[in-house]
């Protein structure tokens, strides 16, 4: 590493994993966000993005490769593994995989505690965050009580709550009101953080990030401006990804 | 001293014994059968199953009271008749050691008549007698819910436990002579280590449902109160 | 989430003990235990033969002594017990390296050992060779009231439904800094237990009504019922051990 | 009823209902959907929309009010109920609700195998269905090894393989790829079913919907063609329901 370059927040490097009842996922993934960067990650269902995203902060460990957090390894050791996880936020594809407790405010508040936070602190990025995802009025209420939507939602007031340096959203917005889709863009385009995007939402990632990154059968098949992988036509049939009807990227 | 986990195996009692309890539970289920098919509605199917796995699972991992030096896991039969009522609860644990008997030869298949009614049909009954005794006695608040709980769990532990010392009195397969006694003073004092855990588990267990779902807690919904309830204003679930 | 039918104790092979319809070998192990419980403990050979017949069907349905004696070490509270027997018997004793044994309690041990050793490892054949939900139909066959199976069959169902939640919170709670050794440990094994068990129950109350309107009536349908009920054939060929297990307990039974 | 005519597929009569918890979820909706209607249920997150869904086929019993499906009043009456589920398909929002068994193809043969269908009828209702959502090669594999967007796909096999003359369907497109989504506009435009979709694409309802009801805080708040709904832009604004940017509708 070059003195005074900063490491990109994350570099995955040859990365292939398979299930253990055998599924290879991914056969040999390399990607490298330098800080700051919001790349979409795009392709078709099963492709192994889902897989990838749960490499970035070591819940899944690489059959083969590595992958690098802002310079630290992901490896087995615990105290690096919690420091990623402090930079590391991970919104899950099913809202039911992130939320565990009695009621929203004590969900949305576990990972500040976990990061030491206390008190009128705590209580204020609580606030904060569920304010963001317009939840505040059902902060007391259980989270499998509430609509898939509104799980969804507190899902990402959960880890906006620990300020991430870098957030991964696996399909933020599936399940959201159209309203709730443009103000969780509004909110995601004033963070400043590094930013990991899966979707099947080509006008969103269009919306939300300049880079986009095509996955497909375990592999990254392109990696582009997102402007023109979205005018690629060809290049999006071969990989099961098409404009809406009625859209036109400008 | 390793606690025997009170799921008798093949060869403790003799045959007499062992058929003498197998044609008890036999009895004894199929009245919970009669009676638990009228419970059993749709919302209750779905809860026995979780309470039976749950017993099931717990039951797998042995988990140590206070030291290491006992090591013993919950019979459930508490829970089950908090939660499911007694006679479908009865079931669930015949179940448990059905399943646990058949495949994993844990308790032995002819000695499955002695271990239903130890644990099925007397540490069920116990508890529920409890529980409708204490239900009445106690204030109807979440903390006269835990103890109920907790009593009912550490005593129908020990009543299962003094269940096996009495079918040992009656055709241990080996004399202990007076050592019965022995035998005695050793199974309650382990089991009321286990009881204890046990009735921490089910209080909270019974505790974190009646918090957010009191409608699932049979206990809860048979043993109402004299008073007139309020018509429910919430529909049902079928 | 899902249902892993197939239970730890389930060996993959395609023999001839795995093909046989669950009821029969239901009927058959439960039949061999009881001719083994009602062989007198003093008939040694007997439980040779035993032994021997476990060991065949073990050979046929292709599993190894090492996995048997592994997996029966459940019963190790049981042999516990049966070694204080010959201190705590009663009646004559009898020298032994120094130690005053009881003869009644000697026989005693020698008793739970071999019924016990014998009824895990015939359990065992048949966890090897039938999955949990086999195990369910052939109950189901042997006229097993419907409720009884219908509480099995949604408890295997919501075994997986309980370690799924549990793996979900695990991840959860990772992901966001915080560090369990052990599912439970941060608010205590009993919090986690109750918040557990609830998470459990509305997904598995989601999924039952899910099956509703699928048109499900509480019966697994026909289908699920493998090939057909056992024929008389299979009832034959799989008597033959319980047959040859009776023959022995009653050889014994004279003979003693 | 005057005779001759037939009875409308749905029809929800005053419905209310309260979790419970005592979160009241319907506040009194009134919804007749004819036979052959192909209708979009929109709303924001929350609205109550798939609390409704699952008064549809019994699984929830009004708190006051009645649903009538073709005629049948969905009651408690055992027979009826199995009628009207013969009738009624439902697609949940989430596919992990859905899925049980231990095999794709079994979860999909479980719907048609409760109606009676044996051999190989019963195989090819599994074939056609996984067929018809690109599923075919994993039928052998174990639902929840699959990705979630593989899940979503096989949830709706599940209940195409039934053939049912009403079909209902949770947020169908969350989580498909750009072309699965597709896909299933074109499956479930040449079903010759009365449909009730609940979504969030507005683009997607109008595609395949003429009719649009929108409900929100447990009241239906409006029912009328798709164009003209999308076309009132105060009324959508006031439902948290605004079409995607670059998107206009024809
Ligand atoms: N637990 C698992 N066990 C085995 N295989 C799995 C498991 N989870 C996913 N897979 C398989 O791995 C591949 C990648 O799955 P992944 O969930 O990463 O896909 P994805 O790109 O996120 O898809 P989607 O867009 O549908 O969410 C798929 O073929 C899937 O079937
Ligand atoms: N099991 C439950 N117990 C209590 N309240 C619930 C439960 N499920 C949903 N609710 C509440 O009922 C209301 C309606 O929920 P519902 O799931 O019907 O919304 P929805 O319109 O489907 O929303 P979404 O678009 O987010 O899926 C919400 O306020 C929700 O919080
Ligand atoms: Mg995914
Ligand atoms: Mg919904």
């Amino acid at each position: 590493m070059i003195p005074g370059v900063q490491p990109p927040s994350l570099d995955v490097r040859g990365v292939r994993y398979a299930y253990p009842d055998g599924h290879v996922a991914l056969h040999g993934v390399d990607l490298t966000v330098p800080r700051g960067d919001r790349v979409a990650l795009l392709g078709p269902n099963g492709a192994g993005k889902t897989t990838l995203v749960l490499h970035l902060n070591g819940i899944l460990t690489p059959t083969e490769g590595t992958v690098t957090v802002g310079g630290l390894a992901v490896g087995t050791d615990r105290a690096t593994l919690a420091e990623v996880r402090r930079r590391v936020g991970i919104v899950f594809q099913d809202p039911d995989d992130q939320l565990f407790l009695p009621t929203v405010a004590e969900d949305v508040a576990f990972g500040p505690a976990n990061l030491g936070l206390r008190g009128a602190e705590l209580t204020a990025r609580v606030d904060e965050a569920l304010a963001a995802v317009g939840m505040s009025e059902h902060r007391d209420r259980a989270p499998h009580h509430l609509s898939f939507g509104q799980r969804r939602r507190v899902a990402v007031a959960t880890v906006l709550a620990m300020h991430p340096e870098i957030l991964v959203l696996d399909e933020p917005s599936s399940n959201l009101d159209p309203a709730a889709r443009r103000e969780l863009a509004e909110i995601l385009r004033g963070l400043p953080v590094t930013l990991l995007m899966v979707t099947h939402d080509l006008p969103y990632a269009l919306e939300l990030c300049d880079r986009s990154v095509i996955l497909d059968g375990g592999r990254i098949v392109a990696d582009a401006p997102t402007s023109d992988i979205l005018t690629d036509e060809t290049l999006l049939k071969t990989h099961r990804l098409e404009l809406p009807y009625g859209f036109t990227p400008r | 001293m390793e606690t025997l986990a009170l799921h008798i195996s093949n060869g403790i009692l003799d045959g007499p014994v062992a058929a003498l309890f197998g044609a008890i539970s036999l009895a004894a289920l199929t009245f919970c059968v009669l009676r638990g098919r009228r419970d059993l509605d749709d919302r209750l199917a779905p809860m026995a199953g979780l309470v039976a796995a749950f017993i099931f699972a717990v039951q797998m991992i042995n988990f140590p009271i206070f030291t290491a030096a006992v090591s013993g896991h919950l019979l459930g039969g508490a829970l089950a008749a908090m939660l499911v009522g007694p006679w479908v609860g009865a079931l669930c644990v015949a179940v448990v050691l059905i399943v646990q008997a058949l495949v994993f030869g844990d308790g032995g298949v002819a000695m499955l008549g002695p271990n239903i009614f130890n644990l099925a049909v007397l540490g069920t009954a116990a508890a529920y007698l409890l529980i409708a005794l204490l239900l009445r006695v106690l204030p109807r608040t979440p903390a006269g819910l835990t103890v109920t709980a907790f009593v009912s769990a550490l005593v129908s532990v020990l009543v299962a436990a003094m269940g096996f010392v009495a079918q040992y009195q009656l055709g241990g397969t080996a004399d202990l002579g007076g050592n019965l006694a022995g035998l005695a003073g050793t199974m309650a004092g382990s089991h009321l280590l286990i009881g204890i855990g046990e009735g921490l588990i089910t209080a909270t267990t019974v505790a974190a449902v009646a918090k957010v779902r009191p409608d699932l807690v049979y206990a809860l919904r048979a043993l109402k109160p004299a008073a007139p309830a309020p018509v429910p204003a919430v529909g049902g679930v079928r | 989430m899902g249902a892993g039918h197939a239970h730890v104790l389930y060996r993959e092979a395609g023999s001839p003990v795995h093909r046989l319809p669950p009821e029969v070998k239901i009927a058959a192990m439960v039949v061999f235990t009881l001719a083994v419980v009602a062989t007198p403990r003093e008939a040694f050979w007997a439980f040779g033969g035993y032994a021997l017949l476990v060991a065949a069907v073990a050979a046929l349905a292709r599993v190894g002594p090492g996995w048997l004696l592994g997996r029966s070490l459940i019963e190790l509270p049981f042999v516990l017990f049966a070694f204080a027997l010959p201190f705590l018997g009663a009646g004559e004793r009898v020298g032994f390296l120094g130690l005053h044994l009881s003869v009644e309690g000697l026989y005693g041990a020698w008793n739970i050992i071999a019924k016990g050793t014998l009824g895990v490892l015939a359990s065992l054949l048949l966890a090897a060779t039938t999955t949990t939900r086999d195990l369910i139909v052939g109950l189901d066959r042997l006229h097993c009231p419907q409720i009884l199976t219908q509480i099995a069959t949604f408890m295997l169902r919501y075994l997986d439904v309980l370690i799924g939640e549990a793996r979900r919170m695990r991840v959860a709670r990772m992901s966001r800094g915080d560090d369990p050794r052990f599912l439970w440990q941060l608010r205590g094994l009993a919090a986690g237990i109750g918040a557990l068990f609830l998470r459990a129950f509305e997904r598995g109350e989601r999924v039952y009504l899910a099956m509703l309107s699928r048109g499900y009536t509480g019966r697994m349908p026909v289908v699920w019922q493998g090939e057909g009920a056992a024929t008389t054939g299979q009832w034959l060929v799989a008597a033959t051990v319980p047959v040859l297990a009776a023959t022995i307990a009653a050889a014994a039974v004279v003979l003693t």
